[in-house]
C-alpha cells in the first residue's frame, strides 16, 4: 500500500448513472490485486474531507492502467466525475484482502449486482486467462443498467443478466440459476459483493452444496489503512475491519 | 543558514521536533506509508486494561470539514499491546508515548504499574476523555477534581513522564490543566474530540451506531486553538495542542498559540504522509525566517 | 396530494413554517435580495438598550467550514432600532421577534419593559451569551442561575413570549435550558457561536481584532445538533435548533432531532437566497414523503 | 444588488500573478456602477465557505459583459483560476458606494498600486467619455507588474508608470508626479485605492490643494450586504462597513 499520483486517460458515463474511470498510475497497476480498494482524494479541499473508497474494477500491469466503475453520489463523486483527460488524481492503496482463486478450481461464479458487478469483474478476468471456467450472474434494476456485460462475454464468461424490470432478479430466480450453475459446470468457488440480500442467498448455496464463497463487503471508513477501527463489520470473530481484514471475507465468517 | 533546531522539550522529555500523532488515528500501518522517523515521538491508539470490542457500527461519519468517530476504543487489552504492538515500535529512535484508557482511578493506577517496568517507555498520555464509571458516568476530564486525583495517584506510581489528554466538553478548560498541573502532570495534551451528532435524514437514524461521537477535523481547530491559547496562558507546564491541524501553517498556528508540541489526528486518514510534511514545512519556515530554535515560535503570538 | 402543513407553534406563536433568521446574520437589506415572506418569522441582529460602537477590526475570518466573528453587537442602540427599523417590517405578516442583549440584569428588564408596550412584536429572544458584568464577566447563559433569573423577571413583565438563546460555551446545555425552563421560558434557541480564535502566521498575529470570536457555519453542525438533540429530550417546551444549518437536508436533521423551528445563520452570507430554499426543499420533501404536517418530522429520529 | 449567474467568457492570465476574467451577465452589467463590489462564490462547498469580494475592473452594459483582474492568492482566488469559458459563475452584487465625477470637473487623477489599479480603471473610462481629461499615476512592483496601462493610453489618459525596481515608486516622487499633474491640468478629483501609505500622500495633496479625494478600501468581510457589520473601517463618523458605506469614502471621512 502506497500512496501514488495517477494521470487520468478517460473518465465517462457508460450507463445511466454509472462512470467508468481509466487512470495511468504504474505503481498501483503492479501492486494491486482482484478485488482490493483504492481510496482516492477528491479535490484538494477540506470538504469532502475524507478519501472515497473504490474497489478495482480492472487493471493492466503491462499498460500500468487501473481503472474503476462508480456511480455519482454524493459530493465526492461529483468531483471525481468532472476529472478530465490529463488531470492528477491522488491515490491511496491497494488496502485490503483479495479474491483469491483457489488451486485446481476449474470453475467459478461471479454474482454482482450494480454497481457491485465492478468488484468482481477483475477475479473473473483472472480466471478466465487461467482457462477457469465462469458464469456470471448480473443483476440491475433495469436490463441497461447492467454494468460489463460485453466485456465479461467477449472474455468467454457464461454471462446471465436479470434485472427488476422483468421480474428475473428476485431471489428464487437467482437461487435457480445459481443452482443450475453449480449442477452444469461444478462450481469450484463462488464470488459476490454486497447486499446482504444476495449475501444470504449465495451462503445458502455454498451451504448446500459445501463451495466456499467469498463476499466484498462495504463499510464507512475514515483511515482506509486499517488504524481507525471505524469500518467494522460484525463477523464470528467479533468486530473486524472492512479495510484490512476484509472488504473480502469468507462468507461464513461475516453475520448477513 | 545551518540547520534550525527543531527540538522541544517536555518535562524531562526531548522530542527530535514538536510533531507527534494524536491517539487512535496512528498505527503499525502508517509506519510503512512515510518516512516515520522523521516524526517527533510515537503515540498509538489508547488502550485499555482488558480487551474492547468496541462500538457498534457505523462508527465513523463524514461531516462538513470533520468526521465524528464512536469507535469505542476498540482494542486487544494491555498485555497483547505490550508483547505484540510495542515491539514493533522498539527499533525506532524517537520518544514513545503510551495512551491508556480506564474506567475507574485503580484501573489507571494498574495500567500505570505494569508500564512502569518497562523500557522503551518515555511517557504516559492519560486519555481521561472516558467516561468515570465510579462517578456516574461523566468523563474524568470533565471534573477538576477527578483530574487532579487520577493525576496525583498515577504520579505516585511512576518516573515516566505523565501527560493528561484533556477533553473539550468542559466550560472552562483551563481549570482542569491547572488542576493536572497542580497535581503534578508533566505536560496537559489538547483537545480530544467535540461530542457531536449526525443524523441520515433517509433513514431517520443517526449515523453513528452509539449516536453521539467525537468530532475532529479542520472544523474544530478554532475552538481548540482559543482553548490551547488559553491554557498556555493560566499553566507553567507545556501544553501539546492538537485538534484539525492538517499542515504545517495549522501547526505554526498552535506553536504561536503557545503550544510546545502538536499531534496530528485527522489529517492522517486523508493523507498518511502529512505528519512528514508538517515537520519538513516548520523546517523550511524557520529556514526562510531566519528562525533559530522552535522555541522562539512557541508562545510568540502578538496581541495588541 | 395536498399541500403540506408547514405550520409549527412556539408557546402561543404559530408561525407558517419553521425557518427563520439567527440573528446578526439577516437584515433590511436580506429582504431585497429574497422572497422574505416565504419565512416563518423575522429575527433581526441583536439589539441593546444604549448604542455600541462594537469591537475594533477586522471582525471577520473565514475558517474550514465556518467563520469566527467578533462583531461586538454594533447597534445604534434601542431607540433607534424602535423609531427605524422595526417600522420596515411592520408590513410583514410573520410574526417578528426581536433579539435583545443586555449586560446586566436590570437592562434586559429596562428593555422587555420598553417593548412590552409595542404592537408587532410577537416574541422577544434573550441573547444572554454576552458577558453578565454583575458577575464577573461570564455570560449570563453560562450560569444556570442566572439564566433562571433572567427569564424569571422578564416574564413577569410581559406577556410576550420569551426565548432564552442559549450559547454553547458550557459543560451541558440541558441543565441551562431546564433552568430557563422552570422560569418561565416558552422555548429555547440553541446554538449561538462556539468560542474560537485564529492567528494570522505572517503577521503573528490574531485574525479577530478581538483575539477570540464566536465559531459558526457547518463546521460546527455536529455539536449543536447533538446539543439540540440533548435538550429537546429534557425540556418540554419547544426547542429552536441552529448552528451550521445550510440547506433543507440539515434543517431536516435539525427537526429530527427534536427541533421545533429553526434558525439559519452565516448560510444567509453564502447565499441570501437560502431560507427561502430552505422552507421550499422542506415543502418538496414532505410532498415526496407524503408527510401532511412539519409536526410528523420533529423528534422523529429513530434509534435502536 | 441581486444574485446571479454568469457565464464565464474568458479567464487568462495577463501578467505575472495577475488573471483577467471576463463574464458574461447582463444584469450586472446593467446594475453595477465605477468601483463598486461584486461578490464571487467559488465553487459550491462549504471549504471556502465564504463569498470573495473584488472590484469591478471593467463593464460593458450593451455587451452585457463585466470583468475583474484579481491576485491568484488564496484557495478561492485558486478556485476562480481554474473556471473556463461556459463555465457558470454565482455573482452578488453590485455593493457599496461608487465613484462618482463631480459636475463640471474638467480633469482627474487616478492613482493606483498592483491589483488596486482595477478598482480605479472604470471611472478613467468614464471620465474619458466624458472628454473628462485624466492623470493616471500607476504602481507597481516591476514595470511588467503594472495592469491596464495599454487599455488606459488607448483611451487617452496621461499614463504615468512608477515602480519598485527603479525606485520611482516611492513617496516622495509620486508626490512630486501628483503635484506636477495638479498644476498642469487643473485636477479636479483625485481617485485611489487600498494601501494607507499612498491613501495619506493623496489626502496631503487633496488637503494642500482643496481637491476632494476618494479611496477604495478593503476588510475582511463576510455577508457584503451590510447586515453583518463584520467589514468595518475607522471613520471620523465611527465604525463604518466597507461593503455598503464604502468601498469608496472621501478620504477625509477614513482614518489613514
Ligand atoms: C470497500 C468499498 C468498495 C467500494 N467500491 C465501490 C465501487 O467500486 N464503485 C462505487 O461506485 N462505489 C463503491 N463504494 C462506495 C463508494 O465508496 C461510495 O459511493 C462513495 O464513497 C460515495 O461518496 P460521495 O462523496 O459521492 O457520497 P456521500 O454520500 O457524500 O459520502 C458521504 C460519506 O459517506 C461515505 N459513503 C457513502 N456511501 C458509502 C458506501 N456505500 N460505502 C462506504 N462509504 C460510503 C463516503 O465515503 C463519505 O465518507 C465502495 C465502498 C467500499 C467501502
Ligand atoms: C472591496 C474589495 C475589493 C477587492 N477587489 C479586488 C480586486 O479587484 N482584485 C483582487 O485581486 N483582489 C481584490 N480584493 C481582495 C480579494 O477579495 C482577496 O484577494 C480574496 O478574497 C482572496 O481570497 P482567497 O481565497 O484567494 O485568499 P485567502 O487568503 O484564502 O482568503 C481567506 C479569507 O480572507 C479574505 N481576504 C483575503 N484577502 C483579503 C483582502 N485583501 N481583502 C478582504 N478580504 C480578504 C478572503 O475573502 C477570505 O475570506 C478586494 C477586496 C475587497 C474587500
Ligand atoms: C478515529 C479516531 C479515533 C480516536 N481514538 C482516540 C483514542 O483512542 N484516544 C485518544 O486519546 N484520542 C483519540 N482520538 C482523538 C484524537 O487523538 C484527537 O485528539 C482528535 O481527533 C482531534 O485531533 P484532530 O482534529 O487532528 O483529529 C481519536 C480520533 C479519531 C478521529
Ligand atoms: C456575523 C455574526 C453576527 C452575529 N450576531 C449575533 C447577535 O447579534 N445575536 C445573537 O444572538 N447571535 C448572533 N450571531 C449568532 C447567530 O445568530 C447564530 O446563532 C450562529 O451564527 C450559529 O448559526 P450558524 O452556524 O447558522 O451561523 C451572529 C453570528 C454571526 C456569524
Ligand atoms: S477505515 Fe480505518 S480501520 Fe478501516
Ligand atoms: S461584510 Fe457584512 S456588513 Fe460588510
Amino acid at each position: 500500500m502506497h500512496l501514488y499520483r495517477g494521470i487520468v486517460l478517460a473518465n465517462d458515463c457508460i450507463a445511466e448513472m454509472y462512470y467508468h474511470i481509466k487512470i495511468q498510475c504504474a505503481g498501483l497497476a503492479k501492486e494491486v490485486k482482484e478485488g482490493q480498494i483504492i481510496y482516492i482524494r477528491c479535490g484538494t479541499l477540506a470538504d469532502p474531507l475524507l478519501r472515497r473508497p473504490f474497489s478495482i474494477y480492472r487493471f493492466d500491469e503491462t499498460e500500468g492502467i487501473i481503472e474503476f466503475v462508480y456511480i455519482v453520489k454524493g459530493k465526492g463523486t461529483e468531483i471525481i466525475k468532472t476529472l478530465r483527460p490529463g488531470n492528477e488524481i491522488d491515490l491511496l492503496g491497494p488496502g485490503g484482502r483479495c479474491y483469491e482463486l483457489a488451486a485446481g478450481v476449474k470453475a467459478i461464479c461471479i454474482i454482482g449486482r450494480g454497481v457491485g458487478i465492478a468488484s468482481v469483474v477483475s477475479i473473473a478476468e483472472k480466471a478466465r486467462k487461467l482457462g477457469i471456467h465462469v458464469t456470471a450472474i448480473l443483476s440491475g434494476r433495469t436490463d441497461n443498467a447492467i454494468i460489463s456485460r460485453k466485456l465479461l462475454s467477449d472474455i468467454g464468461c457464461d454471462v446471465i443478466g436479470v434485472n427488476d424490470q422483468e421480474n428475473t432478479s428476485g431471489p428464487e430466480n437467482v437461487t435457480q440459476l445459481l443452482e443450475e450453475a453449480v449442477n452444469r459446470y461444478g462450481i469450484g468457488q463462488i464470488f459476490t459483493c454486497g447486499s446482504n440480500r444476495v449475501g444470504r442467498l449465495v451462503r445458502g448455496i455454498s451451504r448446500k452444496y459445501n463451495i466456499p464463497a467469498y463476499v466484498s463487503l462495504e463499510e464507512r471508513m475514515a483511515c482506509g489503512i486499517g488504524i481507525c477501527y471505524g469500518c467494522v463489520c460484525e463477523t464470528k470473530n467479533g468486530y473486524r475491519t472492512v479495510c484490512k481484514d476484509g472488504p473480502v471475507f469468507a462468507i461464513e465468517e461475516v453475520v448477513l | 543558514m545551518q540547520k534550525p533546531d527543531l527540538r522541544v522539550k517536555l518535562g524531562s522529555l526531548t522530542l527530535q521536533n514538536p510533531v507527534m500523532p494524536a491517539s487512535g488515528t496512528f498505527g503499525v500501518e502508517t509506519c510503512k506509508l512515510c518516512d516515520i522517523k522523521k516524526i517527533g515521538a510515537i503515540l498509538p491508539k489508547s488502550v485499555t486494561l482488558h480487551p474492547r470490542q468496541g462500538n457498534k457500527p457505523p462508527r465513523v461519519a463524514e461531516t462538513t470539514g470533520g468526521m465524528l468517530n464512536a469507535v469505542g476504543i476498540q482494542n486487544k487489552g494491555l498485555d497483547y499491546f505490550i508483547e505484540e504492538i510495542l515491539p514493533f515500535y522498539m527499533p525506532y529512535a524517537m520518544p514513545m508515548i503510551v495512551s491508556i484508557s480506564a474506567y475507574s482511578v485503580d484501573e489507571f493506577k494498574r495500567m500505570v504499574e505494569r508500564l512502569e517496568g518497562l523500557d522503551g517507555i518515555a511517557a504516559i498520555e492519560l486519555n481521561i476523555s472516558c467516561p468515570n464509571l465510579e462517578a456516574g458516568g461523566k468523563a474524568f476530564g470533565m471534573n477538576s477534581g477527578a483530574t487532579y486525583q487520577i493525576v496525583k495517584e498515577v504520579k505516585a506510581l511512576t518516573g515516566k513522564v505523565i501527560i493528561p489528554k484533556l477533553t473539550p466538553n468542559v466550560e472552562d478548560i483551563t481549570v482542569i490543566a491547572k488542576a493536572a498541573e497542580e497535581a503534578g502532570a508533566d505536560a496537559v495534551a489538547l483537545t480530544n474530540t467535540f461530542l457531536g451528532m449526525a443524523i441520515d435524514i433517509k433513514s431517520k437514524k443517526p449515523k453513528l451506531g452509539n449516536i453521539i461521537g467525537g468530532l475532529s477535523g479542520p472544523a474544530i481547530k478554532p475552538i481548540s486553538l482559543r482553548m490551547v491559547w488559553q491554557t498556555a496562558q493560566k499553566i507553567k507546564i507545556p501544553v501539546i495542542g492538537g485538534g484539525g491541524i492538517q499542515n504545517w501553517e495549522d501547526a505554526i498556528e498552535y506553536l504561536l498559540a503557545g503550544a510546545s508540541a502538536i499531534q496530528v489526528g485527522t489529517a492522517n486518514f486523508t493523507n498518511p504522509n502529512s505528519m512528514v510534511e508538517i515537520v519538513e514545512g516548520i523546517e523550511q519556515y524557520m529556514l526562510q525566517h531566519s528562525i533559530k530554535s522552535v522555541e522562539e515560535i512557541i508562545g510568540g503570538l502578538m496581541i495588541g
